[in-house]
């Protein structure tokens, strides 16, 4: 004998409190249990990559601000390094420190942002997010005093950073780095075993190393499934190969390890500053590049059109969210012939069904929650 | 019982009564006939109180009002497909004249026989006497009543549960 | 003062002054039902009054708090302090469309947020402001607690089926299941109390307190706490908020809902969180007394005060906890409350039998109830915690494992539940 | 006027009627169900009418039944919507003029 039950088809967005953006989940439930999940994106896809191939070089860099719009940084500096790839630009080694520096800020500011919506998703009413936002917006103060932006920050340049930092910036960054650990040991303390927290993640979502490979899942959803992979130590750029630091990892692969290895890295990161703003040299911030040479705080003079020779790069750095990768072919022109982006968000959602089905809706979303996409870098 | 507060609460609360359970006759919407059933519940349960039965009225908002109400929307609402129209069978007519017939009886019944009625007044306090009664005369029925909630629960547990996945 | 004591103009008890009115209604020769039709009036209009005014001050307050939890300031621009933002947004409110969703149905669909409105106010009849404040002190009182509250179960699932939205239903099915899970525990919570003092009238019960010097919280500290647990869930405070779980679905069985019938079940969910916070300090924290304080202050005042302390502590919940899942707040139901608090009443039962049978002396009674309870009280819950797995190292929150060590796997399985 | 015996025992010979009507003559299993707690009631009614007025060394006695009727009614209720739902399972209606197997 079969029992019959009716599938209840829900769907989770576009407009809803927590898909973080336009993003749909359709969820066929039987009672509360799911039994298929399916993802509908594209709600806030601008085509980004075709349209960069009708912009030159340096203006597609606000482009990458407004994918990962929550990781500005990081976005310009994967596209940067593509392109510098692809000029064979040697970037100064103060350029290349400050840019460490930035993304590692900027990583803390995101993981803030994702393990307070995290909380959130998990019932938490605004609070754990509201602390997070008070050392967010500490970071976005100095990205202010750096760049003059707070969330599409632009920074980044072919073949350096747009300004060196103001003189008044380094005692801030210090103050800030001297602040944080004590926050973030409050936040470990309320969050990491936070008895409801543990009891709504652990065991829920989980991934297996083989699957998240074969899924090619990356950044801190992979190393939550217990493999150490982090392309700042596996393919070192920026100033990474410089400092000491560790791969934080988890051990079960559910959401749980997700939000643990997040908040490991954040003080990762931490670490990565301290040691970056001692060893963090002088001298220029930009490559000379053909004739112009752009002045900390002079004329901008850098050409605004480059003509890169014809071929292909791919650049990859580690972003807060996973992997992300820039692939540019150049015809020579002063617009690249092609455009794109691996971005880790869209990637890492790939296995949002295999690890939602015959959970409850609750889980859904706190699995959501764990995966942490922007959905301007899903849908581009 | 012939003050004039007793006696319109009682006009009140009957046709209360008397016109929600008739609208669980007419309505065509099982929904919403468990509305007026809910409604012929609480009425009931003024009547209960114009007769100081204050226990039993509380028990009747608490039991039927709180739990059996539910047991229906929660039926009505488990078995979606089958409609949820409150049509009558074939047997619409002669329903209902069994069922007139048996209002004539009752009626006829109870205005024609002399009832054996006293002069108290209502009671003053009732919660208290149940209590002593039902552990102290009524001790038996009270534990066999408890014994048969108790099969009825693992009996609709035993019915609803899902059948254990075959494992061929 | 004291030979102020009961008159009329004796302010420290309200009673006072509406008795006043009606022997006058009587001296002047009214007809007794003018009199009975005046007191109720009198009262009821009171009450909705209070809870209208506290509703919108607890709105201005919560949101007060909540923002100082957050590193926020809160609603502030609205008159001084941002003091009338309730009233801004009661009016805004009111000024809104009445949507009604086409597909809805209709009348139940209006009827919902009337129908949920009704419990949470009828409540207040029954408890006891001040000596003479009670608009009705059945003897029942503790069990029309119970039952008003039960009324709310299918106004919930009216209002979330009417709807017509999936939101909407899952939340109503979610709130049946959660409300009749804990009305057993509350049932079984309240039974502490009754039995000690031996009645259902909510007059009663503090004045048992008051008689003894003490209350009922001292002796039955579990059953506070098990009684607060399922008022957090009748009142769908976090982390009970499931039936209406923001980041779930939406705003569960009131998705649809707008305007002042949104309007209607937020101050209606702030009534039932006053009716709680009531409940408890009545049953549970000594009602109006406060060891003689009452005399020289008005009681309805400390009846208040400590209204709102417990209620505050609901706030305060909510700005700091996460939400449970659904089965487990169930299974918490279940199998951890249900089970403790059957245990306590048999507790209960025999120390009040002990007590009755053997003519103990009320202080040292009550002292060894006290010691006895809180001891098997946190016995009993950790030992059950314990036997259902907790503190055996799963509920322990881990660090990440650090390494230097490019493409190692950490991998282990998840040890199966 | 007073209200007498004769009105609650009238109401509820109404209401016992009502609810037979219900029961034999509705299509929906939870249709004949509302008719017999519709029934149930009625009797509770008559039981507590009869407490509060006829003459008796026991009073309350009245209510003590109407305790376990609701007793019974909330056990019936139960476990008939339960077997209301396990028919709506098997056998995808609950018309009773439609389950007319004797099996399943």
């Amino acid at each position: 004998m079969t029992i019959k039950s009716e599938p209840f088809v829900v769907n989770i967005g576009p407009q809803h409190p927590s898909t973080h953006g336009v993003f749909r989940l359709r969820l066929t439930l039987d009672g509360e249990k799911i039994i298929d999940a399916d993802m509908v994106m594209g709600y806030l896809h601008r085509s980004m990559e075709k349209l960069a191939e009708e912009r030159t070089y340096t203006q597609n860099i606000p482009f990458t601000d407004r994918t990962d719009y929550l990781a500005a940084m990081t976005g310009n500096l994967a596209y940067v390094m593509a392109v510098e790839k692809l000029m064979r630009v040697e970037v100064p080694e103060r350029a290349l420190w400050l840019r460490t520096i930035m993304a590692e800020l900027q990583r803390i500011a995101s993981h803030a942002m994702a393990v307070g919506i995290f909380a959130n998703d998990c019932g938490a009413w605004q609070t754990p997010v509201m602390h997070m936002f008070r050392d967010r917006e500490k970071i976005l103060d100095l990205f202010e005093m750096a760049c003059g932006a707070r969330l599409t920050l632009n920074y980044m340049r072919i073949g350096g950073v747009s300004k060196d930092i103001p003189p008044e910036w380094m005692p801030q960054a210090r103050k800030l780095l001297k602040d944080l650990p004590k926050r973030f040991e409050e936040y470990e303390d309320l969050l990491l075993n936070n008895e409801i927290i543990i009891a709504r993640s652990r065991g829920i979502g989980t991934l297996t190393p083989e699957q998240a490979t074969s899924y090619s899942v990356s950044g801190p959803m992979l190393r939550a499934s217990g493999v150490a992979w982090d392309v700042r130590k596996a393919d070192p750029y920026g100033a990474y190969d410089k400092v000491d630091f560790d791969i934080a990892v988890g051990r079960h692969g559910d959401v749980y390890d997700r939000f643990v290895v997040r908040v490991a890295e954040m003080r990762q990161s931490l670490r990565i500053l301290e040691q970056a703003l001692d060893m963090i040299p002088e001298g220029p911030v930009h490559a000379r590049l053909g004739t112009a040479t752009v002045q900390p705080w002079g004329q901008p003079v850098a050409p605004l059109a480059y003509r890169p020779p014809v071929g292909e790069a791919y650049a990859r750095i580690e972003s807060p969210r996973g992997e992300l990768g820039y692939y540019i072919v150049s015809d020579g022109s002063p617009a690249p012939f092609r455009f794109h982006i691996r971005s880790p968000s869209f990637i890492n959602l790939s296995p949002l069904k295999l690890m939602s089905v015959g959970m409850t809706v609750a889980d859904a979303i706190v699995i959501l929650g764990s995966v942490d996409i922007v959905v301007g870098e899903v849908d581009r | 019982m012939d003050d004039a507060g007793t006696i319109i609460a009682f006009y009140v609360l009957a046709g209360m009564t008397i016109g929600s359970a008739l609208g669980v006759v007419v309505v065509r919407n099982l929904i919403h006939a468990v509305i007026a059933l809910i409604g012929t519940f609480a009425g009931l349960a003024g009547l209960f109180v114009t007769l100081s039965a204050d226990f039993i009225a509380i028990t009747q908002i608490l039991i039927y009002i709180g739990a059996i109400s539910i047991l229906f929307l929660f039926a009505i609402v488990l078995t979606p497909q089958s409609g949820r129209n409150n049509q009558e069978t074939f047997l619409r007519f002669p329903a209902l004249a069994l069922s007139g017939l048996v209002l004539a009886v009752l009626v006829y019944v109870a205005v024609d026989t002399k009832w054996n009625v006293t002069e108290q007044d209502g009671f003053a306090e009732t919660a208290g006497t149940i209590g002593e009664l039902l552990l102290d005369k009524y001790v038996l029925p009270f534990e066999i009543a408890s014994v048969l909630l108790l099969v009825a629960v693992l009996g609709s547990i035993v019915l609803v549960r899902p059948e254990p996945a075959e494992e061929d | 003062m004291f030979l102020l004591k009961g008159e009329w103009y004796d302010l420290r008890d309200l009673g006072n002054t509406v008795g006043g009115l009606l022997d006058d209604l009587r001296d002047i020769g009214a007809p007794d039902w003018t009199i009975y039709v005046t007191s109720s009036l009198i009262g009821a209009v009171g009450i909705l009054l209070w809870t209208v005014l506290s509703c919108l001050a607890f709105i201005w307050i919560e949101r007060r708090v909540v923002a100082l939890m957050q590193n926020r300031k809160g609603p502030n621009r609205v008159g001084p302090a941002g003091l009338l933002q309730p009233v801004a947004d009661a009016l805004k409110l009111l000024l809104k469309e009445a949507v009604t969703p086409r597909s809805a149905d209709r009348v139940i669909f209006w009827a919902g947020p009337v129908l949920i409105f009704i419990p949470a106010l009828v409540v207040f009849a029954v408890i006891p402001f001040a000596p003479k404040m009670t608009l009705a002190d059945l003897n029942v009182g503790v069990l029309f607690l119970i039952a008003i509250a039960g009324i709310n179960t299918p106004a919930v699932f009216l209002a979330g089926w009417a709807s017509n939205n999936k939101y909407s239903m899952l939340g109503a099915m979610r709130t049946i299941a959660m409300l009749i899970s804990y009305e057993i525990v509350q049932v079984l919570a309240l039974l502490g109390p009754v039995l000690f003092v031996s009645s259902m009238r909510m007059g009663d019960v503090v004045a048992w307190q008051d008689h003894f010097n003490t209350w009922i919280f001292f002796i039955q500290p579990v059953g506070l706490l098990a009684f607060i647990i399922a008022g957090a869930v009748e009142t769908n405070r976090s982390p009970m908020d499931i039936s209406e779980a923001e980041s779930e679905i939406v705003a569960g069985y009131h998705t649809e809902y707008g305007g002042i019938k949104f309007g209607f079940f937020y101050q209606a969910e702030y009534l039932a969180g006053f009716a709680i916070a009531a409940s408890i300090v009545t049953l549970y924290m000594g009602g109006y007394t406060l060891w003689g304080l009452e005399d020289y202050v008005p009681a309805w005042l400390i009846f208040l005060g400590k209204l709102y302390t417990v209620f505050f502590v609901y706030i305060w919940t909510r700005g700091t906890l996460p939400r449970l899942r659904i089965d487990q707040l169930m299974a918490f139901a279940w199998k951890f409350l249900l089970p403790l608090m059957l245990i306590n009443a048999l507790v209960v039962g025999a120390e009040v039998l002990i007590w009755r049978e053997n003519d103990i002396d009320a202080t040292p009674a009550l002292l060894a109830i006290g010691a006895v309870n809180l001891v098997f009280g946190a016995i009993l819950v950790a030992g059950w915690a314990r036997f259902l797995g907790h503190g055996t190292g799963k509920q322990r929150g881990q660090r990440a494992i650090l390494t230097q060590e490019v493409g190692a796997v950490h991998f282990t399985p998840e040890p199966a539940p | 006027m007073s209200v007498d015996l004769e009105h609650y025992l009238i109401v509820g010979a109404i209401l016992f009627s009502i609810g037979l009507y219900l029961t034999v003559a509705k299509r929906n299993f939870v249709g004949v169900l509302m008719g017999i707690e519709m029934m149930f009631n009625a009797v509770n009614l008559t039981f507590i009418a009869f407490s509060r007025f006829a003459e008796s060394d026991q009073p309350l006695a009245g209510h003590v039944f109407v305790v376990f009727v609701i007793t019974v009614a909330a056990a019936e209720a139960a476990t008939a919507l339960a077997l209301a739902v396990m028919v709506y399972r098997t056998r995808d209606t609950v018309n009773v003029d439609e389950i007319d197997l004797l099996k399943w």
